[in-house]
């Protein structure tokens, strides 16, 4: 029958002689493989191995580098000492902006505030009054010239962009981006607390009288009696 | 039965159709749409999507599913992107392992390898269902990933690595590049080798497998090691086309790839589907997604229709089963 | 039609396409009041395809439905239920993480009066059914813990309990034990003495003798012969559904038995959960080269798990010895069993054996890929030409290689199965009921092969619950019950009698 | 036969897709010629966002422009994606919202390149010579006010847990750190717990459950957006400490503003996106009439409110 020999062909048990061939290939052909991978990995390298205290060098320069770029304290610093002096000569009388913000909020923030960008308006105001009263983080004053308002001064721990943008001068445009520029506002307010908090803390007690210019955020509206027209954040300031 | 094989072969090319209708409708509605500008736009946002679906395609054809694919390929871009951009400390060495971009892509690809591997394990060793044990390594993935970036994107990676994601050879973007070979390896390794052709006898039947003397869970770990170690892949391009490394990358890419496999005609039962047909897939819901944003349709009715594509999709080939089997 | 107030439900000029095919083209029978017509025909001769469309699973492309001579239209199953017309269709549609009693009256449960099923009331109802079939199971019981033949009878309740006027039964008996066989016949006696009228599908002749009335045989689509039953002969039966004169009868050439092949010693497997201790217990056995070994047992005996136990199947819970000419081996894998020489035809194909979403030749292919490589890589060519003498030594009836395997009747998925497995070149061929539902004429061809690939030196193992199989087959037979080899015959001490004797248990508290 | 038929349906599906797509675009469609403009937000899965986008959507429109809405989806991918098409297409400018300061900055330069300008809006991108101009919140400063306003609520004793957003997101960290610049300052202040709950109100309800089982003495819990408030709430409610704990939110969102009126959260940070959204179309509109100056930043001050200023405030900006 030839057809049942076909099936005898056919079902004969599998050619051991190949798989023996295979089993023979397979140590050359994973030493070829690695051979391969070692030439390959010689010219194209995963890593490099370096040590840390070189690294550490490398990371000082780079911090250096990087915090040459752009350091608000330093920044601060300058503007605190140079620029802000000058501007605080031209900054709005106090005698002049009360009656203003009294008459027409609106039209005092449009005549004499500052800001930067959209949004809060601030002044930048200078002046003189008789202390009232203090608690922890204000003074209360009677500014000369307008001896019917109040004006508080801060003395506690300063927050905030108000001295930042109260002057009008600084534009965040000229910092590498709005996270440096908040960094400026805190260094500014830093500087605040150390250089005029505790002279104000330690001088400026009822009967008093301050000089100062500084920063406030513009209100709304005029406040009721009793309460601060103003709440102002000195940047500069003398006890008499 | 003599009529199922014209069945059969309409089947293969009902996606075809389908895309050719939305191309010739596409370029007779927006004079945008058949530009060589627009058509590279296309292919090179498809890559992605390809890349994590060719792995899908495996999965599914060996009869199980991986949610994990968006997650590894966050996983592997973050890898990537962190040893490329500061090393690897050896902590007890006093050293620190400074990646090449080459050590740094073969660390993402490997690191989506062993997730998948993970995966496949859970799947084997503990009979975990594909759909639990890929929905964990989900997590775990998305977690590592955290853990490796703080939460904060790994960005400014070079310009030699980001040739991966932005560079060209004669003309076609590297993402279209790698998407090519890609595909062309593993239609060779779907169609023309045994590996594949066991997959497709796991998701066709695995009692039958088993019992003609496969090895089952060896076949069934090497595709889910190559669906993360694709998605590995993806997540190289990810990271090098955006110069930056998102811990949430990938977020819900899963979904888009086994849309693409499934409107590819491939059976979510699995053992009947094609590379090819995911081609189709992911050009299908690429040419969609670009059609629709020319002709300014709001983005609510976008995913709307998209999901009407897939549904229609799906029943297509469930009335084309079903004409088949009876 | 209308002539005959006997008949309840009649099909004329029923035609219907499937995409490039007619299945049936105006096939026309009918059922009467209290009968049992036999639909009879090899497969693929559009059986199934009518019972499809009598029970609204399909609707018809052409033709006319009656019932009681009026014109009717089954849109869908639960529209011919509800005219009366039940199916219990060949392959099981159970749920298996419910009950018995759940699966019987799914979609039919009895309610309490806040909408909420009334479970006493379910399981009683269930339990009554049950009873009717003297079928010992609690109507609790899940039925993924069941046996396949008590799953088919579960099936059988669920018809029987909706009180059908048209009952339909594709091959019922297929994996029943003989006492369960008669248990159903005498339900179908009942039932026609009630006036029911059952359509009743099969490949066994002898069961046809104990209950039916008339018969209908179909061939390619179209009725060939109609007849009362006590008319026909078996012969002329046998020579309609084939369409040429058929031998039924198989002569078996005498065995040339060569040297040992495969010896078990003390095989035991023990039971997973529930049930017995050993599925397996103690068998040792020995197999030599050109011969058919016939295992003989009830449904549940142990003889698959036996087969599979020797496949390497169960390896980590498997104990015993098994040795291969002589040389002790161990196999912790179907693929060891399968390098050492060993192929498994088993017994649900569906299940276990077919890749249904893959080609015929990929089906063929698949245990010797590595036959047909190419530096490495699968060739088609290569595929084609290494298949191909297989797929024409066993006549296997496909347009092409590139078929869907899902597309071939049940004779011709088999021989696909054997053809992969002889294409790996085995030594020993374990078949599992090699002809469970397979027409007779692809059934004496599979006899024919099994034949001559005994004469050809492998050594082969024939499991089977058909004693004429057997019989015709085995060179030695051996009975198991219970997990227990209870008897061995040679060919010529093997009788019907004894056989059974031995298979049946001989407590009958756990009647298979 | 089933063939042609479902030829049939595949073929009227695709053209109903179409339709649809063609009666959408012609709603979104009034001006003719090429004067598309594209506004790409993060997300349109927050009700700002949606108001972002849709006020500067409609500016566009109102000055003459065919304006058109992408949503990113919170994925620089996906945004990369919407770049690569409006780019192709010959869109005349970019109002963007982005998905992230360092990973869009790909984005905004490849637009540049093309000629396309990029007007930011809310969110930061972390360059200088990339977009055209950025109109900006102040998330960092919004949260300073809020942290001195805490204080005063708080006094400077107390224990309080913080509920943070999506610790991917800049902004998440913008603003804790400017809260965290104030109230660190006051030692006798304690954050007994730091937490993300992804800007999300359920996801903040179970966390805060979850804390308060551990920390039931807090006098406090700040958000890190106005959906994790009104969720810090919920849970406060159910533990029978609403009113005792004192909720802080940040945006500005309509029912947290009503919120802070009826007393249940005691303040949020009002954010404009309608000024933003509105200024960044009126800026684009300016380009291509032929302005070329802008300013590279416009931070956008954001506006505390509380119980005593409420009134003035509602639907995302002043009333």
């Amino acid at each position: 029958m030839a057809a049942s020999e076909q099936v005898g062909r056919v079902s004969a048990p599998p050619s051991n002689r190949r798989a023996a061939e295979r089993a023979g290939q397979r140590p050359a052909r994973l030493l070829a493989a690695t051979l391969t991978l070692a030439v390959l990995l010689y010219f194209f390298p995963l890593f490099h191995v370096v040590s840390l205290q070189t690294q550490a060098a490398a990371a000082a320069t780079a911090a250096a580098s990087a915090s040459a770029a752009f350091d608000p304290v330093t920044a601060a610093a300058k503007f605190w000492q140079i620029d802000l002096p000058a501007a605080a000569t031209r900054a709005v009388e106090l005698p002049a902006l009360a009656p203003a913000i009294r008459a027409n909020a609106e039209s005092a923030k449009t005549q004499f505030s500052k800001s930067a960008g959209l949004g809060t308006a601030y002044f930048f105001v200078r002046g003189s009054g008789k202390v009232l009263s203090r608690d922890r983080n204000y003074l209360r004053l009677a500014p000369a010239g307008a001896e019917s308002e109040i004006v508080a001064l801060r003395i506690g721990p300063i927050f905030g962009n108000t001295v930042r943008d109260g002057s009008g001068l600084l534009d965040v445009n000229s910092f590498p981006g709005l996270q440096e520029f908040n960094a400026l506002a805190a260094a500014l307010n830093a500087l605040v607390e150390k250089s005029v908090g505790p002279l104000l803390r330690e001088k400026a007690v009822v009967g008093t009288t301050v000089h100062f210019a500084g920063c406030a955020e513009a209100p709304e509206g005029a406040a009721e009696a009793g309460e601060p027209l103003l709440t102002i954040i000195p940047v500069q300031a003398e006890v008499l | 039965m003599s009529g199922s094989k014209f069945t059969f072969s309409f089947r293969k090319f009902q996606s075809l159709f389908a895309l050719a209708i939305m191309v010739g409708a596409l370029a007779l509605l927006s004079d945008k749409f058949f530009t060589p500008d627009n058509s590279w736009n296309i292919l090179r946002q498809i890559s992605v999507n390809l890349c994590l679906s060719i792995g899908m395609t495996l999965v599914i054809l060996s009869g199980g599913i991986d949610l994990s694919v968006g997650a590894i390929l966050g996983l592997a871009g973050a890898v990537t992107a962190g040893l490329l951009k500061n090393g690897l400390a050896l902590r007890g060495l006093e050293a620190r392992l400074e990646f090449t971009v080459t050590g740094a892509i073969v660390a993402g690809i490997a690191v989506g390898g062993a997730a998948g591997w993970f995966n496949g394990f859970a799947i084997t060793r503990f009979r975990l269902p594909p759909f639990v044990a890929t929905l964990g390594m989900l997590s775990i993935a998305r977690g590592l990933t955290m853990l490796w970036t703080g939460g904060f994107p790994v960005t400014s990676l070079g310009s030699t690595f980001g040739f991966l994601g932005t560079g060209a050879i004669l003309g076609m973007p590297m993402p279209v590049w790698i998407m090519l070979a890609l595909v062309g390896s593993f239609v060779v390794v779907t169609q023309r080798t045994r590996f594949g052709r066991h997959i497709y006898a796991v998701g066709g039947n695995e009692r039958a497998a088993r019992l003609t003397g496969l090895n089952v869970p060896r076949i069934k770990l090497a595709v889910y090691t190559l669906a993360g170690a694709l998605a590995g892949v993806a997540g190289l391009i990810v990271t090098a086309r955006l110069d930056s490394a998102q811990p949430n990358a990938g977020l819900g890419y899963e979904l888009d790839s086994i849309a693409a496999v499934v409107i590819g005609g491939t059976s979510l039962s699995g053992g009947r589907g094609s590379i090819g047909g995911t081609v189709l897939g992911c050009l299908i819901i690429g040419v969609l997604n670009n059609g629709l944003f020319l002709l300014n349709v709001s983005p609510f009715w976008q995913q709307v229709i998209k999901g009407l594509v897939i549904l229609v999709a799906v029943a297509i080939d469930k009335l084309n089963a079903r004409g088949r089997e009876s | 039609m209308s002539a005959d107030p006997n008949i309840v439900l009649a099909a004329a000029g029923i035609t219907k396409f499937f995409p490039g095919v007619r299945a049936l083209g105006g096939v026309s029978i009918r059922v009467r009041r209290g009968r049992l017509l036999a639909l009879l025909g090899e497969n693929g001769a559009g059986k199934s395809t009518l019972m499809n469309i009598l029970s609204g699973v399909f609707l018809p492309d052409e033709g006319t439905l009656y019932l009681d001579g009026r014109t009717v239209s089954f849109p869908n199953p639960s529209a011919a239920l509800a005219a009366g017309i039940a199916i219990v269709f060949q392959e099981l549609n159970l749920i298996p993480h419910l009950s018995v009693a759940e699966n019987i009256f799914l979609g039919r449960e009895p309610r309490t009066r806040f909408g909420l099923i009334d479970y006493p009331q379910l399981n009683a109802a269930a339990a009554a059914v049950l009873k009717r079939l003297a079928l010992a199971v609690e109507p609790t019981a899940l039925i993924a813990d069941l046996r396949v033949g008590q799953q088919q009878l579960v099936e059988i309740a669920r018809a029987v309990s909706v009180d059908a006027r048209v009952l339909i039964l594709d091959e019922p008996t297929s994996s029943l034990s003989a006492h369960e066989v008669d248990v159903l016949f005498s339900v179908i006696t009942e039932l026609k003495s009630r006036g029911v009228a059952l359509i009743y599908i099969t490949h066994k002749f002898d069961e046809l003798a104990h209950v039916c009335d008339d018969v209908t045989i179909m061939r390619d689509g179209c009725v060939v012969g109609e007849s009362l039953y006590a008319d026909l002969t078996r012969d002329a039966l046998v020579r309609l559904m084939a369409g040429r004169e058929a031998k039924e009868t198989f002569q078996k050439s005498p065995a040339v038995l060569g040297d040992e092949l495969l010896r078990a010693e003390a095989i035991c497997l023990p039971g997973a959960g529930a049930g017995r201790p050993f599925l397996v217990e103690n068998i040792s056995f020995a197999l030599r080269r050109g011969e058919v070994l016939g295992i003989f047992g009830l449904v549940g005996a142990g003889r698959t798990e036996l087969l599979e136990t020797l496949f390497g199947l169960h390896a980590k819970r498997a104990t015993g010895q098994l040795s291969l000419e002589g040389k002790p081996i161990n196999f912790t894998s179907p693929a060891a069993a399968l390098a050492a020489g060993l192929a498994l035809a088993p017994e649900d194909r569906k299940r276990d054996g077919l890749v249904l979403p893959m080609s015929v030749a990929a089906n063929a292919s698949l245990a010797s890929l590595e036959r047909t490589l190419h530096a490495g890589f699968v060739s088609a060519t290569r595929e084609t030409a290494y298949i191909t003498p297989y797929i024409e030594r066993f006549r296997v009836k496909t347009p092409s290689l590139d078929q869907l395997i899902v597309n071939l009747s049940g004779g011709n998925q088999q021989k696909v199965i054997l053809a992969k497995w002889l294409a790996t070149g085995p030594k020993i061929l374990l078949l599992d009921e090699p002809t469970r539902g397979i027409d007779v004429n692809a059934k004496r061809e599979i006899y024919a092969f099994i034949d001559e690939l005994a004469r050809l030196g492998l050594g082969l193992i024939v499991v089977s619950s058909e004693l004429s199989e057997i019989l015709a087959l085995a060179d030695r037979v051996f009975v198991m019950c219970e997990g227990r080899q209870t008897a061995e015959f040679t060919r010529t001490d093997a009788t019907p009698e004894k056989i059974l004797a031995a298979a049946f248990p001989t407590k009958t508290a756990s009647a298979a | 036969m089933k063939i042609p038929r479902l030829l049939r349906v595949l073929a009227s599906i695709c053209l109903v897709a179409l339709t649809l797509s063609k009666v959408a675009a012609a709603a979104d469609t009034k001006a003719a010629g090429n004067r598309k403009v594209a506004v790409v937000v993060s997300t349109l899965n927050n009700p700002w966002f949606v108001v972002l986008a849709e006020t500067a959507r409609d500016r566009a429109k109102e000055l003459g422009f065919d304006a058109t809405i992408f949503d990113s989806q919170n994925d620089p991918a996906k945004e990369s994606q919407h770049f690569d098409n409006l780019i192709s297409s010959g869109y005349r400018a970019v109002l963007f919202n982005c998905t992230d300061a360092k990973g869009s900055i790909a984005n905004v330069r490849r637009a540049k390149a093309a000629n396309i300008p990029v007007f930011c809006m809310d969110r930061e991108i972390e360059a200088n010579d990339a977009a055209t101009s950025q109109i900006l919140s102040d998330n960092y400063s919004g949260c300073v006010a809020l942290g001195q306003f805490f204080v005063e609520q708080i006094g400077e004793t107390g224990k309080y847990v913080e509920l943070l957003g999506i610790v991917a997101d800049t902004n998440t960290w913008n603003r804790s750190k400017g809260f965290h610049s104030v109230v660190d300052r006051f030692p006798g202040l304690k954050m007994v717990a730091q937490q993300s709950a992804e800007f999300d109100r359920s996801k903040a309800l179970e966390v805060l459950e979850a804390l308060l089982q551990r920390n039931p003495d807090i006098n406090a819990v700040f958000c890190g957006n106005d959906a994790m408030a009104m969720g810090a709430y919920q849970a406060l409610l159910a533990a029978g400490k609403a009113g005792k704990v004192k909720v802080f939110g940040f945006d500005g969102a309509d029912d947290v503003v009503k919120a802070v009126a009826e007393g249940k959260i005691a303040a949020t940070v009002m954010q404009f996106p309608k000024t933003m959204a509105r200024t960044a179309a009126e800026n684009a509109d300016k380009y291509i009439k032929g302005e070329r100056k802008f300013p590279q930043r416009t931070p956008v001050a954001v506006e505390l409110v509380t119980k005593a200023n409420v009134n003035k405030f509602g639907d995302y900006g002043r009333k």
